[in-house]
């Protein structure tokens, strides 16, 4: 019982992990449509300036999330202007092309002025030290990242359900042309949804680095993983992002403790069965 | 189609009228390495290793110049590693051949080797079984089984009884995980469950649950450097096995000193057995650490694959020296056999008869220095260690 | 005349919607039936149902004696129940002949041949050029569809239908969209149609309705409401409560 | 998922002599390439013996991508059933060339057949990633099953017989290169006839609608179930190429990275006209080759530049500006479905 609770408990911060970095994704290909396969490229570099921000200047931590965040957005405006309005509405694959060219340009570019090597983003004392929660022992920044993810998954709930952005923004994605004709700057609406998606990028990079740490082949590492998660919840999902990460991690994290040899092999299997019986994903749009 | 092809002649003929421009009297080194990917560091090493060791001997033996060429392999691609190698040999017309950080692309050169009339020295990659492809394969790197088999003594002189052995799944892994349990086996002790990780795992915490669960009273590890390494030995700390005083063993590539200010203060602690530490303290090493140090730009970068990469330079130094220039791969490699110096890391020979390097292994502890930055302290050693695995068979 | 096609109390439900009631109805070989109603009478989905686009909640579609209700779309195509498509569903990028040669070629079972040509196919090259002759397409039939009128698409759907050889045909609003200048040669296609075949032809043109009918079956809110001659249709007071009301009223006084 | 729709226009040739003239043309000038590339880089057949045996992958993509609409992220999958069937064949024993092509031929084949049932079960996105997450199982399986395939460290150890017993597979590489020429000559050959076929043709129909190819009587999953299989065999025969030449059997030959470079590739050269494959390979590989050897340690950054450059300049492939340059200006490129 003890080892199922515990199981449990790292199965969900997991999830959470990787729900707060997919979700930014899920909202661009789900609600702008776009397959952005450099996600992960922005959740990188707003690791590098956390990781800057707090080992090498020594600012806080929550300093560096928040600069991280706005960083990772003032950088991510150029790109989105030059290059996303390019291929918003177009072919997939042109939209792979230029998301996985950019995605090398990062890259690139990381790894000429910061290095091959691993950064770290030094945790405050407080998040750095293992609680005992009982039953197990569980470091203190997993149970953040847990909260973390409620905040995000609460506050997203809000933002497109309850506010008059959401409304806008859900106006544009079923019918762009109506909401223009509607008055709804669909182009305002598609820059912050953007904003918005790098920001949650950002946030991820940063609070996920714990396990997904932070280096210049992050962004390709881990394509693979963000795509099949947002693709399994239902692109622009909340309730089917947060549905695809918490069983996937736990799909993840018990095939791993069962049979780490087969860990591999469960989480694909479980990809397939999934995507067989839901090919929209679990709370996929009809398209 | 043509107009492609076209293009790619222009450009390829602009690279060979570059290289057709250097005299005669120059001998030419090939280094395949990862200069990029995610194991650009290690191939950043080699360059350091390749460089440090020109810039502390000079550029020429007997009055003929050595020219390397650097062709980058970002990852294990046994085609495009035999690519390479042919291009050099042929197009390049490089006399010796060095470098190679993966077994398998180090397999897809061996078959050339004959017919180029190229020695091969193996800067890194690390499986016994590379050795006896070719009889022109020199290696001057370590295999893991070679560096782990003094950890099963190391072990059972602490105490510990029963061990858990996680490794990542894959060729390296499971070697370490054999030669370990072969050693602490034969030193008396049990090895109670054998974990095999994916190399993509992201999360180790079920991994250290099972680790709890087993009730052994030391893990040994091994995994690939670089994000994985870093997400094990956090585990480690966070789900309190350390405090627990469940002890850490691992050959020294999980603490590579490149990984070290990464890992930070929870690596302190961790006992790890390799044959080179960027500390060790000779004045060889002093000069190498030095040299080394500015040729790939900064301390914290310089790691176990540049003193692979130094050694080799000498190993294809003395091979010059032999043949005077002239291209012989197997008088050569015959030169080297047998060959001893004293290398950055502690006093080495090539056995001549497995052509692999017979060196020190070092068990090392990670410990704080006095600048507050963490590094791998030599605490004992196991001279002249060979390849078990080549020895045995 | 004997009876070559037959429904019996096809019934749809979507949810708790009912889109199609208990519709049921014969034909004989060679019948010009017209298909009106509303718009959201459930005509397209009645088609659906036919042709297997759709599987019923209730109800049995019986072709040539035969129940075909629990084959596929396909299956259905192959026993000579075929379709047309209200909003043409054609490939831009090949041409007329193309379309007829391609399908021909399924019909006969040659359509997944890897390794024969399949331009100048001779085998079928004069039933391609037939079909498209009496169709009046032989001038554009190597012009991309992309390229060619809309009229001249719509003409194209018909002429796969026919090169499927079918035994029923569907013809979902066959003059939808085009321009009425053009009608009156979809009008001439459709008089040319094989006299043995059975047509059934959803239609909003009442004046098409009215010289192409013999029959005219009149569905509102997924039922059957009237069932009789043309000339019956306008007189009967549940149709034009229905939807024929004021057209009918509008022609009676002019 | 709708994939680009750039599909050539089959049409636009107004006769069938003038379309044969076309495709010989064509094939020569592969011929004359491949030629030249042997007289001009002598040096490098290794080099270009990978870009042929990765061409093939390419053009296997092309197949189910350009010609039937279904994206994949795992084509690697069937290049490396291939290699390995290959591989293994040939360290037990079957060391002639021809045969060893063969097996990797059946053997992608097969793989194609499980890949295509299993994908085919779903549409876009779902689709695709079906696609990585089989090319991730069957990498994880070559991973596991090192007693045959040599794991992580590689099957080697493969000694190929001469080729008609006379020409050897040796260090210049001219054999293996030639070898490979005649056999990507031949593959799009047959390629050629097969998508101008009557199958070839309903594969484009049902990309652009399954609703009016079922309409016209025609079932849509085994037609691209078929393809599956022939697409396997090319991608087999592929990776049965870069066993024989190179030696060695990597896991990389059953990478996501091998396939999503391989798509790269040809959406960079254009789909579904099968000379779009092909330029994009040895576009890709070229400037790849050459900006890795300028600087090996930055490469990256030129490609990724490359890619961006293409989206921005020629969204239809760079086939199609080829075809612009050259004047033949063949139908309009870059529509969309």
């Amino acid at each position: 019982m003890q080892t199922i609770l515990s199981i449990a408990i790292d199965a969900f911060a997991y999830g959470m992990a990787l729900f707060i970095i997919c979700i930014g994704l899920s909202l661009t290909m789900g609600l702008m449509r776009v397959v952005n396969l450099a996600h992960g490229a922005f959740a990188m570099i707003a690791g590098y300036i956390a990781s800057y921000a707090a080992r090498d200047l020594g600012l806080g931590y929550a300093v560096a999330i928040f600069l991280a965040i706005i960083g990772t957005v003032i950088i991510s405006i150029p790109i989105e202007r030059l290059l996303y309005r390019r291929i918003y509405g177009k072919p997939e694959l042109i939209q792979v092309l230029m998301t996985i060219g950019i995605t090398f340009c990062v890259i690139g570019i990381t790894n000429y002025f910061f290095g091959p090597t691993l950064k770290t983003i030094p945790l405050p004392g407080s998040l750095s030290q293992p609680v005992d929660i009982g039953f197990k022992t569980i470091a203190a920044h997993r149970l953040f990242v847990m909260a973390c993810g409620g905040v995000v998954a609460g506050g997203l709930w809000f933002l497109i359900e309850r506010t008059d952005f959401g409304i806008k923004l859900r106006a544009t994605v079923d019918n762009a042309a109506m909401a223009d004709a509607l008055g709804v700057r669909t182009q305002v609406v598609y820059a912050i949804s953007f904003a918005i998606a790098i920001g949650l990028a950002a946030l991820g990079g940063v609070v996920g680095a714990e396990f997904l740490p932070i280096e210049p082949y992050y962004a390709l590492r881990y394509m693979v993983t963000f795509l099949v998660v947002v693709s399994v919840g239902g692109a622009g999902s909340i309730p089917g992002a947060v549905v695809a990460c918490l069983l996937l991690g736990a799909v993840d994290t018990t095939g791993r403790y069962l049979m780490p040899e087969f860990g591999n092999f469960f989480f694909y299997a479980a990809v397939i069965a999934i995507v067989c019986v839901f090919p929209r994903g679990f709370f996929g749009r009809a398209q | 189609m043509k107009a492609s092809k076209g293009i790619l002649g222009a450009a390829i003929g602009a690279l060979l009228l570059g290289s057709v421009s250097a005299y005669a009297d120059t001998i030419k080194v090939g280094i395949i390495g990862p200069f990029s990917g995610p194991f650009a560091l290690q191939g950043k090493n080699f360059q350091a290793g390749v460089e440090a060791y020109m810039a502390l001997n000079g550029k020429s033996v007997k009055g003929h110049d050595i020219e390397v060429i650097y062709r980058d392999l970002p990852a294990a691609n046994p085609a495009q590693s035999r690519a390479l190698a042919q291009e050099l040999v042929v197009k390049e017309k490089v006399q010796y051949l060095g470098g190679v950080y993966f077994t398998p692309d180090a397999m897809a050169i061996t078959p050339l080797l004959k017919q180029a009339n190229t020695p091969l020295v193996i800067f890194n990659a690390a499986t016994s079984a590379i050795m006896t492809q070719s009889p022109l394969v020199v290696r001057t790197s370590f295999t893991t089984a070679q560096t782990t088999s003094p950890l099963g003594k190391i072990a059972t002189e602490r105490g510990v009884k029963k061990v858990i052995s996680a490794v990542s799944d894959y060729g390296p892994g499971v070697d370490a995980e054999a030669a370990f349990k072969k050693a602490f086996e034969a030193a008396g002790g049990q090895v109670v469950e054998a974990i095999r990780m994916p190399l993509n795992t992201n999360d180790f915490s079920p991994i250290m649950q099972r680790v709890r669960d087993s009730g052994a009273e030391a893990v040994f590890a091994f995994l690939p450097s670089g994000p994985t390494t870093l997400g094990f030995v956090k585990a480690y700390n966070e789900t309190g096995l350390k405090q627990a005083g469940i002890k850490f063993f691992a050959p020294g590539d999980l603490t590579q000193e490149s990984d070290l200010p990464a890992l930070g203060d929870g690596a302190v602690g961790l006992l790890t057995t390799f044959h080179y530490a960027v500390s060790h303290d000779s004045p060889e090493n002093k000069k190498f650490v030095e040299a080394a140090t500015k040729a790939v730009g900064g301390a914290e970068q310089l790691s176990f694959p540049s003193v692979g990469a130094y050694d080799g330079m000498h190993v294809i130094y003395k091979m010059i020296e032999a043949t005077d220039g002239k291209q012989d791969a197997q008088k050569a490699v015959d030169a080297v056999k047998g060959l001893s110096w004293t290398s950055p890391r502690g006093p080495v020979s090539i056995d001549a008869e497995t052509r692999h390097i017979t060196e020190n292994i070092y068990l090392r502890e990670v410990v704080k220095g006095p600048d507050g930055k963490t590094f791998n302290k030599e605490i004992q050693t196991f001279p002249n260690q060979k390849d078990p695995g080549l020895a045995t068979q | 005349m004997s009876e070559l096609f037959r429904v019996e109390g096809l019934t749809k439900n979507f949810g708790g919607l009912a889109v199609s009631r208990n519709i049921s109805l014969s034909m004989p070989a060679g019948e010009r039936l017209a298909l009106i109603g509303p718009n959201g009478a459930g005509k397209t989905t009645f088609v659906n149902l036919v042709t297997g686009q759709l599987q019923p909640s209730a109800g049995r579609v019986v072709l040539s004696g035969e129940d075909v209700t629990g084959l596929g779309a396909v299956r259905r195509v192959r026993k000579g129940l075929v379709r047309t498509f209200q909003v043409t569903r054609l490939f831009s990028e090949m041409t007329p002949e193309e379309h007829v040669t391609l399908t021909v070629l399924q019909r006969e079972g040659k359509a997944s041949r890897i390794l024969s040509r399949f331009t100048g196919n001779s085998e079928v090259a004069g039933e391609v050029e037939g079909i498209l002759a009496t169709l009046g397409l032989l001038d554009v039939a190597r012009r991309k569809v992309g390229e060619i009128a809309y009229g001249q698409q719509r003409l194209l759907e018909i002429g796969i239908a026919l090169a499927l050889r079918p035994k029923v045909l569907l013809l979902d609003e066959p003059a939808a969209g085009v321009p009425s200048s053009d009608t009156p040669k979809i009008e001439q296609a459709l008089e040319r149609l094989p006299p043995s075949l059975a047509v059934l032809m959803i239609e909003h043109d009442m004046d098409l309705v009215f010289r192409f009918a013999k029959r005219v079956v009149v569905l509102a809110a997924g039922e059957i409401i009237f069932e009789g001659l043309p000339s019956e249709v306008a007189a009967n007071e549940k149709v034009r409560e229905a939807y024929l009301g004021n057209y009918a009223y509008a022609r009676s006084v002019a | 998922m709708q994939v680009i729709a750039q599909t050539e226009s089959v049409a636009a040739a107004p006769s069938t002599g003038s379309r044969w003239l076309r495709d010989v043309t064509g094939v020569i000038l592969i011929i004359a390439a491949g030629l030249a590339g042997y007289w001009l880089f002598p040096d490098n057949l290794a080099l270009l013996t990978r870009v042929i045996a990765i061409a093939l992958l390419v053009l296997s993509i092309d197949l189910i991508t350009g010609y039937c609409g279904v994206a994949t992220l795992g084509q690697a999958a069937l290049f490396g059933a291939g290699a390995y069937a290959a591989g293994i064949a040939c360290v037990n024993g079957v060391t002639e060339p021809l045969t060893l092509i063969v097996i990797g031929a059946v053997a992608g084949s097969a793989a194609g057949l499980l890949m295509g049932t299993i994908m085919l079960r779903a549409h876009g996105l779902a689709q695709l990633v079906l696609s990585i997450a089989i090319v991730q199982l069957f990498h994880e399986a070559a991973n596991k099953a090192s007693a045959y395939t040599g794991g992580s460290d590689g099957l080697a150890g493969l000694t190929v017989s001469p080729l008609f017993g006379v020409f050897e597979f040796d260090l210049w590489g001219q054999t293996a290169y030639l070898f490979g020429l005649a056999l990507l000559v031949v593959v799009f050959v047959v390629l050629k006839f097969i998508v101008s076929s009557p199958f070839g043709m309903l594969c484009r129909g049902i990309k652009q609608d399954p609703i009016r190819i079922r309409a016209m009587g025609s079932f849509v999953f085994p037609v691209l179930l078929k393809m599956f299989v022939i697409s396997g065999a090319v991608a087999g025969m592929g990776g049965a190429l870069a066993a024989i030449s190179t030696q060695v059997v990597g896991l990389d030959s059953v990478s996501f990275e091998l396939s999503a470079n391989a798509l790269v590739m040809l959406v960079l050269g254009g789909l579904g006209t099968l000379y779009g494959a092909l330029v994009g390979t040895v576009i890709f590989m070229g400037f790849e080759h050459i900006v890795s050897s300028i600087n090996p340690f930055h490469w990256m950054t030129m490609v990724g530049a490359l890619l961006i450059a293409v989206v921005i300049a020629a969204p239809g492939g760079l086939s199609g500006v080829l075809e612009r340059i050259s004047g033949s200006g063949r139908g309009k490129k870059g529509g969309r479905a």
